[in-house]
């Protein structure tokens, strides 16, 4: 099944790509990272996730990888 | 399962120092792709500026020269004049090209120098802390225009594409926004025009990417990208404004 | 009187705000002050600290190589600072994000206080800077904490000047978890 | 007298309030690091007092709009930091050469290059010895204390004035970030009339500000007059500071955030019961190197401290007697001497 790969540490916590997410798939996580930043994870336990791509095209950080 | 996307090889695995949001992940993305894309990050030296991506010479894999503010044309002409073999680009955020700058990007531009160059056009100077630009919209409270820029005592945003592009000197000039995913791939692709452009000898070419800075304008991402849509690309229309197929001289 | 404190911890905390607080309160109360924060890129690593050095005498070196007191907002700073308080020295750690075991020195006076649980329970963990000034002011007897409640109009941006009271309420927490009155 | 109320305030913004205080109303200049404070202020405050704050499209361009308000006679200034001031060296020969009055303000930051934000002295040298072409000097003051940023701001347009010559406050990131209260006062000497200023030649014959001399025998009488200037300048304008010079062996010779630093350990050399002094020049150009010299007949040893690798020192040693000692203790751009630091100098050298 298609997914997303997201590097939580290099994660600025934007939320770019939740936005873009044509699912809602991608959410902000409570606690923070190193950086101190509330990272962002993917939520998709029905696998809804098409690896479009969108959310990786917005992230400035390049911090998701995507999977088809 | 294939890896469909990934992050490009010409940017190494360093934690960016840009603010959350900040567009110039993007940028550099893009102009990393260019340079996978062509296989020409042995060879290519890119030109900071001094602002924000300053520091860019810690996420390339390639070869990087910091400039002076503002001389990064100048200082790429110099390369790409000694060893035309070289590809050189610049990188110039629009206080660095588009104030202090503007000599050198108006002269490397009308000479016609086969560099290419990225401008980062995000209406605020970031680095020092959210000052005015010459492209700051009008009304729009920095820190030196505390009121709201005003035409009859700070002018007017200056275009800098539609400004290049008439120079019989620029053979690729064009505006893209990194608002939203359709733009990013058109800035994709203008990006590696400009990469061909001097790639083939054709001359200039120069890209403008319009960024936000959620840090300086006081917004969040979401309300970052609102304002690209609502304020800066009805200012700044999107577009190729000079395409030229190959060297031509009049 | 000379005293001189150095406070530190992540950008977003109002360090800065801690110092400069500290600051005007010195100066309504007559000493003379002086405030150094760091600033720019130095800021954008995530680290904020200032320097706040207060005399009845003129002030040489706005600039202190072993301040009296430090106060580690965050656990780098205790790591980073510890060090720098001389013998006999005050050291005061916000123990919500800094691990007092980590904690070297067996020769100064050393006081955590949950700086940003009790800014939680207060309604915002953005106060717990003035938790911090509250402890400080009650452990270093340098100065009152309605001194520097006095001086929070000052400091305090007009567009935020409802929060005051809340802020006073904090800086009474930290007086009151340090010891009381 | 009623008691004046003191106020915080940065030492970047106390400029600017000095500088509205002297009747300066016109202010160009460009963002850098870490001096935005003054043109902030400036944008903020200037339209309240009907004055006009421009930001230059680059330090070059600041320099040259001071060049151009000066010339039309009004007081104007510009300010950045080392890597801005590099680029105003052109125009501050040019201010030099037509003799006009100028305030530039530095709030110096590391070298060379791009350098670093960090505090530095490290244009000491550019600041006295001309950056720019040819045989100029710009008086250079050199404050210590966020009060001195106002009152020197003050003191610069005065001289500025009085002497037709470019005059600039040589601070640094210290001196511009730190916060103390000062007092804001009235001491405004006033404004001299200006005779020579471009305002149109409708009832009097045209004038000329200019710095190119084609005549044979113009440029070198023009050169010498303007060494003239520089000599009654040395003669008149001279400042400094004494701490616990009269009995003092050992004298520590800085200026500004140094000379902050210094004041610290040498007072907890006192307290050790070593007699040690402190002397601060205020005016860098014009040097105090007079009393330096009448000092240097009954101090045994000067040690010159500097935040950078030895600059002053070298102007210390051409003035102290030729046999007394001058010891350096610096550090370069990207670190600060801290007080214990100067001590254990004080300690070796003493």
């Amino acid at each position: 099944m298609p997914t997303i790969k997201i590097e939580s540490e290099k994660c600025k916590g934007c939320s770019l790509c939740i936005d873009v997410c044509p699912y809602e798939l991608i959410r902000q996580e409570r606690t923070i990272n190193h950086q101190g930043y509330q990272y962002v994870v993917l939520a998709d336990p029905e696998e809804q996730c098409t690896g479009c791509t969108l959310c990786a095209l917005m992230c400035p950080d390049i911090c998701i990888e995507v999977f088809k | 399962m294939k890896q469909v996307f990934a992050k490009p090889k010409a940017l190494n695995d360093e934690i960016m120092h840009y603010c959350p949001g900040c567009g110039h992940g993007v940028a550099h993305r893009l102009v990393a792709e260019a340079l996978d894309h062509y296989d020409i990050t042995g060879r290519t030296v890119g030109v900071a500026p001094v602002g924000c991506s300053v520091l860019m010479y810690d996420y390339f894999n390639c070869d990087i020269i910091e400039a002076p503010h503002g001389r990064a044309p100048a200082v790429a002409t110099g390369m790409k004049r000694s060893r035309s073999d070289l590809i050189v680009f610049a990188y110039q955020g629009d206080g660095d090209l588009a104030s202090i700058g503007l000599a050198e990007i108006v002269h490397a531009a009308n000479r016609g120098e086969n560099i290419t160059v990225i401008f980062i056009n995000n209406t605020v100077y970031g680095m020092t802390g959210g000052q005015m630009a010459p492209t700051t919209l009008l009304g729009q409270k920095t820190t030196t225009s505390p009121y709201g820029r005003n035409f009859n005592t700070d002018g007017y945003p200056i275009r800098m594409a539609e400004m290049l592009a008439p120079l019989e000197g620029t053979t690729y000039v064009a505006r893209m926004s990194l608002d939203k995913p359709v733009n990013i791939l058109k800035a994709r692709k203008s990006v590696f025009k400009a990469f061909e452009m001097q790639i083939n000898n054709v001359g200039f070419s120069f890209v403008e990417l319009l960024t936000i800075c959620p840090t300086n304008w006081g917004m969040d991402s979401m309300e970052s990208i609102k304002r690209i849509q609502d304020e800066m690309i009805p200012y700044f229309p999107l577009g190729v404004f000079k395409e030229k197929e190959t060297e031509d001289y009049i | 009187m000379y005293y001189d404190v150095f406070i530190s911890g992540f950008g977003g905390q109002g360090i800065l705000l801690a110092g400069q607080l500290l600051a005007e309160a010195a100066m309504e109360k007559g000493l003379n002050v002086t405030f150094f924060p760091s600033y720019g890129v130095e800021m954008r690593g995530g680290t904020a600290r200032c320097t706040v050095v207060m005399s009845d005498n003129e002030i040489g070196s706005p600039i202190v190589d072993n301040p009296r007191c430090v106060i580690a907002m965050n656990q780098p700073s205790l790591v980073r600072y510890q060090e720098s308080t001389p013998p006999g020295g005050l050291l005061i750690v916000n123990s919500s994000l800094a691990n007092l075991d980590d904690v070297k020195r067996q020769d100064i006076e050393v006081h955590g206080v949950p700086m940003s649980e009790l800014a939680v329970e207060l309604g915002n963990a953005r106060l717990s800077n003035m938790v911090a000034l509250g402890a400080f002011a009650r452990l270093s007897g340098s100065i009152s904490s309605d001194e520097i409640a006095g001086a929070l109009e000052a400091v305090i941006s007009e567009r935020n000047r409802s929060l005051i009271p809340l802020n006073e309420r904090a800086i009474m927490e930290g007086v009151r978890y340090a010891g009381g009155k | 007298m009623t008691e004046q109320k003191r106020i915080l305030v940065k030492g970047n913004e106390a400029v600017g309030m000095g500088a509205i205080r002297a009747g300066c109303l016109y202010y160009f200049g460009y963002p850098i690091t870490p001096q935005n404070e003054i043109p902030e202020f400036m944008s903020r405050e200037l339209p309240r007092h009907d004055g006009e704050f421009v930001q230059a499209e680059s330090e070059l361009a600041s320099i040259n709009m001071v060049l151009g308000a000066s010339a039309v006679g009004v007081r104007s200034m510009t300010s950045s930091s080392s890597p801005g001031i590099s680029l105003m060296q052109e125009g501050l020969s040019y201010l030099a050469g037509q003799e006009l009055p100028a305030v530039v303000i530095n709030v110096v930051r590391c070298g060379p290059g791009l350098g670093g934000i960090a505090t530095s002295q490290g244009d000491y040298f550019q600041a006295v010895k001309g950056g720019g072409h040819g045989d100029y000097r710009v008086i250079t003051l050199a404050p210590a204390s966020v009060q001195e940023m106002y009152d020197h701001t003050i003191l610069a347009f005065d001289l500025a004035d009085r002497y037709r010559n470019p005059t600039m406050v040589l601070a640094d990131a210290v001196l511009g970030q730190m916060q103390e209260p000062i007092f804001e006062h009235g001491d405004v000497p006033p404004e001299p009339r200006k005779h020579w200023t471009l305002t149109g030649a409708a009832n009097r014959p045209a004038r000329h500000l200019k710095s190119l001399y084609l005549k044979e025998g113009e440029l070198e009488a023009h050169n010498r007059m303007l060494q003239e200037k520089y000599r009654e300048i040395q003669k008149h304008e001279v400042r400094f500071e004494e701490y616990d010079v009269d009995d003092a062996q050992l004298v520590v010779a800085a200026f500004g955030t140094s000379a902050r630093i210094a004041r610290t350990a040498v007072s907890r050399a006192r307290e050790k019961g070593l007699k040690v002094g402190l002397f601060r020049p205020v005016t860098v150009f014009p040097f105090p190197g007079m009393r330096l010299c009448s000092l240097s007949e009954r101090v045994k040893k000067f040690l010159v401290v500097e935040m950078n690798t030895g600059q002053m020192v070298e102007d210390v040693r051409l003035n102290v007697k030729g046999d007394t000692e001058v010891e350096f203790y610096g550090r370069p751009g990207g670190a600060i001497p801290t007080p214990v630091e100067v001590l254990t100098q004080i300690e070796r050298h003493y």
